[in-house]
């Protein structure tokens, strides 16, 4: 059953859907039902999963209110858009909370189903809102629909209980989108059919309820005009939908299978980064075994102690885990052992907003260490560049026998983008160097090029020899108190660290190469600021992005990379920690761009910035 | 692994210099680790020799094996993570009462609980040594140290209730100073599939002198010691005259010949919780030798049979197929 | 502190909405504890809630008293602060599975080994509930969770055994859905002079729903638990017709009348340790209620008596004294 | 019996006297008679003590010599000196470590009985070193004597082992020392007769053995000078000798007094931060409570609800042991209450050398935890100093309700200086501002000037709330997850912070307040810059010396200060921790004058890279 098309069919570029209800209602299940067919008619999308910090708060609750964004578009985009297109609010609550971003003449679906006076009430409006029908009408292309009975209609020779077939609506509510953007149901269809496969009688009702939506939607003529959105032009290659968390995990395994080693990853559980431990614990087969520690510091001990055995030792957390694991990191950092620190960042200081996003942890991962105890940064810019950052951080670990942390925040590890599936001879070669039976190299004899100690592991016979995070003697590693031989060893842990910046890639500068004004990022406002400055290109001002895979160190070319602008302006999800790190090195009058809400810039917000900068 | 010639114990001193006090009961635990080390007929290589932090952490040093000093408290952690991903490395953790019972008293009770096949030596000398003598969590109380100026008033964990309530596979205690007792526990340590925990009676010559002197000085040992055997009776005395018998849900002495058999595997361990917690200063003597050995499931055994199963059923992942997994589209 | 009129349960229920999902088993705790309060004889603002991290820590949010909802894992160690320094305070601290003996074991321990005078509710639900359901160190083998999608290997703690090895002074067992049982337990923890730990069973209704019911379930509840109550034999059944007894070092099921006495006053606590290990689906019944209740020495209790000793005899100290004790000298 | 003057005695200002032998030999008791003597003679002093991270090492090893370090002068002085003008070493392993230190021309004064074949090898010397007699006579007052064997015959009426009688040999060469520099006996033999009251035959012994020093320096003429130093022009008042870490102790139970509260110190054994720990145990009688925690995770969380619950909670440990605190840090940013953490700083990463001092953990300080959790630092110049600037973190933290960080090192906290006892008016007054029945401020209400909030305690009738680590609304401190109320409360809690520069007293400069060169310092360099600065003085040099009581927030004065100079010198125990924070905040290209030895600047050291600074 396609519904007909009777209503004109219009062509647009860009559209952006939010989802909004309660947390029970199935709202991230159905922006990734919509997020994964449009993916698949070839748009370009880009994902904002946000849910509350409750499992299933109390129905109706402002607090208890799920959003799931969705972009999709024949361009190429970068960010889950600014203002919505299209607002679905399955309750008082969620319209609360998301009509004031609804873009005006938007399409704004609301559930009257569910606008009774208790359903008001937990939502803390003292009159129902949509008393005010008129004014809606006139803003919005105001849809009101009491989805409910509709959806008791539709699946009513289900034969379900009332509160089973409610379960429905979300479907419906789909479904009418699904009309509205030509969208097919396949994808949908053959998802449900798996899910439900133990329960035909759920999965009937789903399935009627998803049609019903479409015939709702072309009877109703809610929708004035039904819309296209074209495929985007992606570059060639096979595309799969990816998340953040799970790109990440994918990378992870990808680097240790390019470095013939297996993974090892402690882990302990925590808000946003729980996925990336779910993720790996699936790839059993791969060489990868998971280990969830009794806390962070125990998760990041058992990683440093795998690596020690000759696995990759890979631990990973959000903020406040990452905390606890700054004196396990100095002993990586004194023992010179491959390890890698996953950080999903979240909203700080302490417990904090912890399903928000932020990048606040970088001082931390820079800093958060007795001593001087130096590592190699790296930041993922977007869901589907986990996967390479991933690789980049089994790069530099397992070369440079170093812990590494890898930065990415709640974000893109809980977004998703179509993510083109790499060919496997572009990945890097990634060389293990593990010493052998009758190697004559001492325990901290160094590479003369990286600087990096040989890896030797426990069983190999004849290099028997003892670790550990006393200062050690330059080659043997025994423990020394040696004044010269402290210094010296300092001021090699440091080099070594240094001279990673010469594995590196040259800088990319979207855009001119000089220039009025550099915005220069890391992480995940790579989107906002890419959209924001091709913004500024199409209006002719001479604005270029540069953005940071490898944080620490800093490339060597970013200094003169920066000098050819007038100025440099660095957003930031923070209140400018990179900045400080910018201004300390290369003492220049940067400009900061803080923001610190819990969520991501916009690039419309950053295009005001920028103009306004440049205007000043 | 490679096979194995027969060792002597100083195939296992390394080239370190021991830095341990004069008279310290490291000492005679070092000695009696490397003559058992020599005839377990595992290759040197595969011997994994952890520690966190303490004076008994510097152990790793003095052994000519792999070895890894860590941080304080921590060891169990590092071990388990270095046990799973090689399982066939012979896992030793060395630590203090302060390093396993104050801060790492988590990871110690985790790693019993999952019960990875990792042996732990815990030095009790009651004391924290290497920070020059505060009370830790063994340290009886009224005891004057650094911290405790007017007496310490910490009531004391004993180590053998702690790792039978976190349900430890294999749970003993031994002696610094007396080696036959000491290397015979280890050896049965070593045979045991699974975790084993070892608290060593240990003397610190500096910070707190003697403190075991009332059990196991050598003109009341005999008396004052019962060595817990599996299977066999609880007799005591230098002519093992004197017995421990169960009785009315508490622990009598008797005769020789009425002393309960002392059974090891089972598997509440109430009989061991029942015999740890006596006096140390009344008449029953003290309970040595193994409390507890039960098996059950080893979880790297466990961990890697999963491994298999699943990589059996679903086939070896390449990068190919790590790449090609779930939906996909094409543009073109 | 203020003489206390009397309370009602709605004097504890603070402003602030209930974020727990609908079913969720914390409801009735928290109902239970607020009833309980009210009727200590305790002045509002005399309690002090003190939680760590997960939807059980959400708890003192709930309660119309002073609350503090700390970090993951470490209410104890904040309450064993709050507690000493000022014991006229009433510290209750709410904490999981997850919170207490995962992250939070080793300060769990040491507040036990100490004996603060403080009362820790155990919330166990077998499951990290706010995390989104990773399996606990109390989930029992096999469970598929979202950390464990082939099936948990871990092998779990037992909470009771955990608490009597680490000598907890008071512990005990309830059930969420058992308000008259539960407010009872709560009572004679309060009651208690000491360190009480009390753990909860607790159903998760989104992550691990009904992992409980064949222990707690209407239909079965009267047969499969057993309740332990100090002198008082150890009965069970709906017409409590039927009992439970120790012998030959075991325990066996028995008529009512031959059941034997429950002694919670034992020292070693070995018969609890027996008690408390039993299969969960064998026909011996589960025992809850109090497992143990001993009286030793209140850490806050000792440590300001010293306190007061060295007051007395050295004299309040002042600025004066502390700028002038030692060896001075004068240079003009 | 005090020894007739035979010899010439020559007034001098200045000596260094080190004293170096096994842990055993009891150098750092012989090294602290000597100070407290010559304090009490009214000499300035200065001390380090030096000792090896085993507790009792073996006998005759490298590893296991001890070495104290005193200074006593007729100026005022402001290091423990650079080069000994004596060295007493009372073994083979003493001769070979030290050595290299004396002054060219220096008394070197060996213990011949401990120069055996065995002893010699245990050092690894392959020969015996003083076998080149002639070679140390040319160079050295060098005075050979068989320590052992004259304490032997000094007590061998005492009814002695010989083992016994052998622990009074240090007291021999304290006598001889005593004599050379025409010391007074009283001191140690009161403090003797204190500490082997119960001991009459080894006070006897003792005395003995003091005695003997004396009479055998004088028959033997090994001095060919007797020496006088004079009390040096201190302030008027009464001096007590204080180490650093007892006065820091001091300071907060001095601190507590003056703020009407009762202090809590929880807190985990680590060295060097431990003996504050012993300190504050023996204070129970001015409201004191101490807790040793299990680890360092749960000494701060003790300490933090020490302080919800109305006493003020403090922490102390040193580096490995602060990276542990991070996480509840975080929570005491957000929940905003007093609390202090003092770090007593040693050479790190990791285990390091821990027995070794160095300034490396200002980064940690700053940024060592997870999200923006900014936190006012205070640091400490010099052992008594500590006092001070303790009282100032009392300050800080109970004024502006925030945690504080309170940053010693090893160096400071081991040793010790003449401490002029202050007068309690001269003590700065502080204000706790409990809330009391009644106060109808709200939990998170703001003090207009400080921003602080109420402290409110349980136990209050009638003010009942709940805090946590979770963001919380302002004003009644729920949790909030709102976007702009995050941002807000971020904003706040950093003003908070950052308005705290407005209470301190304006930057003293030492010297002219514009120059050629100013030296920016921060603790335990004080005394060394000093030195190096006032010899630049000396010579006429344009250099002045301002060192940092207060590192965050920085002073408002401070830019200013530095910038009336032409270069900025930073000498850092660190690879340029403050420097690199100078840098960011005011852009100058300042000098980092990195050392990391694990031990502390000199003051000529200083001066020669500040002439080479000036001449380049
Ligand atoms: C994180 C951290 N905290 C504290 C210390 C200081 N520390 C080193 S060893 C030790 C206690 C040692 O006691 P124990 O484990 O009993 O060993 P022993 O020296 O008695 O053999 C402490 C507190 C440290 N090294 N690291
Ligand atoms: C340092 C730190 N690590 C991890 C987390 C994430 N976390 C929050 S609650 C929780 C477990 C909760 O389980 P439990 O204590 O059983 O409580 P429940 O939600 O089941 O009531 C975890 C892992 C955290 N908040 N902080
Ligand atoms: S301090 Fe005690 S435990 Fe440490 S080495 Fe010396 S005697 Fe042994
Ligand atoms: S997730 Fe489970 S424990 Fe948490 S609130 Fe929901 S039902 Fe309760
Ligand atoms: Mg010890
Ligand atoms: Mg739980």
């Amino acid at each position: 059953m396609t519904p007909t098309q009777e209503i004109p069919l219009q062509q647009v570029d860009d559209v952006v859907i939010r989802f909004a209800g309660d947390s029970g209602d199935g709202m991230q299940l159905t922006g990734n039902q919509f997020t994964n067919t449009s993916a698949l008619m070839g748009n370009d999308i880009a994902t904002f999963p946000d849910y509350p910090a409750e499992i299933r708060a109390p129905v109706g609750t402002v607090f208890g209110v799920s959003g799931f964004q969705v972009r999709f578009s024949s361009n190429d985009i970068h960010t889950p858009g600014d203002q919505p297109d299209v607002l679905v609010a399955m309750n008082p609550a969620a319209l609360k909370v998301n009509l004031a971003d609804l873009k005006e003449g938007g399409t704004l679906i609301v559930n009257t189903g569910n606008f009774g006076d208790r359903d008001l009430a937990k939502a803390h409006y003292d009159s129902n809102p949509l008393d005010n029908a008129e004014e809606l009408a006139d803003k919005y292309n105001y849809i009101a629909i009491d989805l409910n009975q509709a959806t008791l209609d539709a699946v009513a020779d289900c034969g379900l209980t009332n509160k089973q077939a409610l379960r429905s609506k979300n479907l419906l509510a789909l479904g009418m989108l699904y009309y509205a953007y030509s969208r097919p149901f396949d994808t949908t269809e053959k998802w449900l059919a798996t899910k439900f496969s133990k329960k035909p009688e759920i999965l009937d009702a789903n399935l009627k309820a998803l049609h019903a939506g479409a015939v709702i939607a072309e009877n109703s003529e809610f929708f004035a005009i039904k819309y296209k959105v074209g495929s985007a032009p992606l570059a060639e290659g096979t595309y799969r939908n990816m998340g953040g968390n799970a790109a990440l995990a994918m990378g992870l395994v990808a680097g240790t299978q390019l470095a013939n080693l297996n993974l090892f990853y402690g882990s302990y559980p925590i808000t946003p980064a729980s996925d990336v431990l779910h993720a790996l614990a699936r790839y059993k087969n791969y060489g990868v075994t998971t280990f969830q520690a009794e806390d962070e510091i125990a998760a990041v001990c058992s990683a440093i102690g795998a690596s020690w055995a000759g696995s990759l030792g890979v631990t990973g957390t959000s903020g406040p885990g990452l905390a606890l694991k700054g004196e396990a990191l100095g002993l990586s950092v004194m023992i010179e052992q491959p390890l890698i620190v996953v950080n999903v960042q979240r909203a700080g200081p302490s417990t904090g907003m912890p399903t928000k996003t932020e990048q606040s942890d970088l001082n931390q991962a820079l800093y958060g260490r007795s001593g001087e105890s130096p590592l190699p940064i790296v930041s993922c810019s977007s869901p589907g560049d986990c996967f390479e950052a991933a690789i980049e951080a089994v790069r530099i670990a397992v070369t440079y026998m170093t812990p590494v942390i890898l930065l990415s925040d709640g974000y893109i590890g809980n977004g998703a983008e179509p993510f083109l599936i790499p060919d496997i001879s572009s990945l890097p070669e990634i060389k293990n160097a593990f010493a052998e039976e009758g190697d004559t190299r001492k325990p901290f004899d160094r590479d003369p090029k990286t600087l990096a100690r040989p890896w030797i592991k426990p069983g190999t016979p004849g290099l028997e020899h003892r670790v550990g995070g006393l200062e050690k003697a330059e080659g043997t590693g025994n423990v020394s108190y040696d004044a010269e031989n402290h210094e010296r060893m300092v001021l090699m842990r440091e080099a070594k660290v240094a001279g990673i910046a010469d594995s590196y890639k040259p800088l990319e500068v979207f855009g001119e190469e000089s220039g009025d004004l550099v915005v220069l990022g890391w992480g995940s406002t790579y989107g906002a600021i890419r959209s924001a400055v091709e913004r500024c290109h199409n209006k002719g001002m001479k604005v270029s992005q540069v953005h940071l895979r490898n944080i620490w160190p800093l490339p060597s070319d970013l200094k003169d990379v920066l000098s050819k602008f007038d100025k440099v302006v660095l957003p930031e999800l923070n209140r400018g920690q990179l900045n400080r790190l910018i201004r300390a090195e290369y003492l220049i009058d940067t400009i900061s761009l803080p923001k610190i809400q819990g969520k991501p810039y916009g690039g419309a917000e950053l295009f005001a910035h920028f103009q306004k900068i440049l205007n000043a | 692994m490679s096979t194995v010639t027969e060792y002597k114990k100083k195939d296992f001193v390394s080239d370190q210099e021991v830095r341990w006090c004069p008279g310290c009961g490291d000492y005679a635990i070092l000695a009696g680790v490397q003559q058992v080390f020599a005839g377990l007929g595992v290759a040197k290589e595969d011997f994994a020799v952890i520690s966190g932090i303490g004076c008994s952490s510097r152990f790793p040093y003095y052994m000519n094996t792999y070895g890894f000093h860590t941080i304080h408290g921590r060891a169990p952690a590092v071990a388990s993570g270095v046990k799973i991903a090689n399982p066939e490395l012979d896992v030793w953790v060395i630590t203090g009462d302060g390093d396993a019972l104050s801060i790492g008293g988590n990871h110690l009770i985790h790693a019993m609980r999952r019960n990875l096949n990792i042996k732990v030596l815990l030095f009790n000398n009651r004391i924290y040594g290497l920070t020059k003598g505060q009370y830790s969590p063994t340290t009886s109380p009224g005891l004057v140290t650094a911290s405790s100026p007017y007496g310490s008033l910490d009531q004391p964990f004993n180590p053998i209730a702690v790792a039978l309530g976190a349900n430890a596979s294999f749970v003993a205690r031994t002696v610094d100073t007396q080696p036959k007792h000491l290397k015979e526990v280890l050896k049965a340590a070593h045979a045991h599939k699974g975790f084993a925990f070892i608290e060593i009676l240990q003397n610190c010559v500096i910070f707190n002198d003697k403190v075991f002197d009332h059990i196991v000085d050598r003109s009341v040992r005999d008396d004052r010691q019962v060595d817990l055997r599996d299977g066999a009776p609880m007799v005591f005395g230098k002519e093992l005259d004197k017995g421990v018998r169960f009785a009315d849900n508490g622990i009598e002495l008797c005769a020789a010949d009425e002393a309960s058999n002392w059974d090891a595997a089972e598997a509440t361990s109430a009989d061991a919780m029942r015999l740890c917690q006596g006096s140390e200063t009344a008449e029953i003597p003290v309970p040595i030798g193994i409390f507890k050995a039960i098996e059950r499931p080893v979880l790297e055994e466990e961990i890697h049979a999963q491994i298999a199963a699943t990589t059996e059923k679903l086939g070896e992942g390449t990068l190919e197929s790590l790449l090609n997994a779930g939906e996909t589209w094409d543009i073109d």
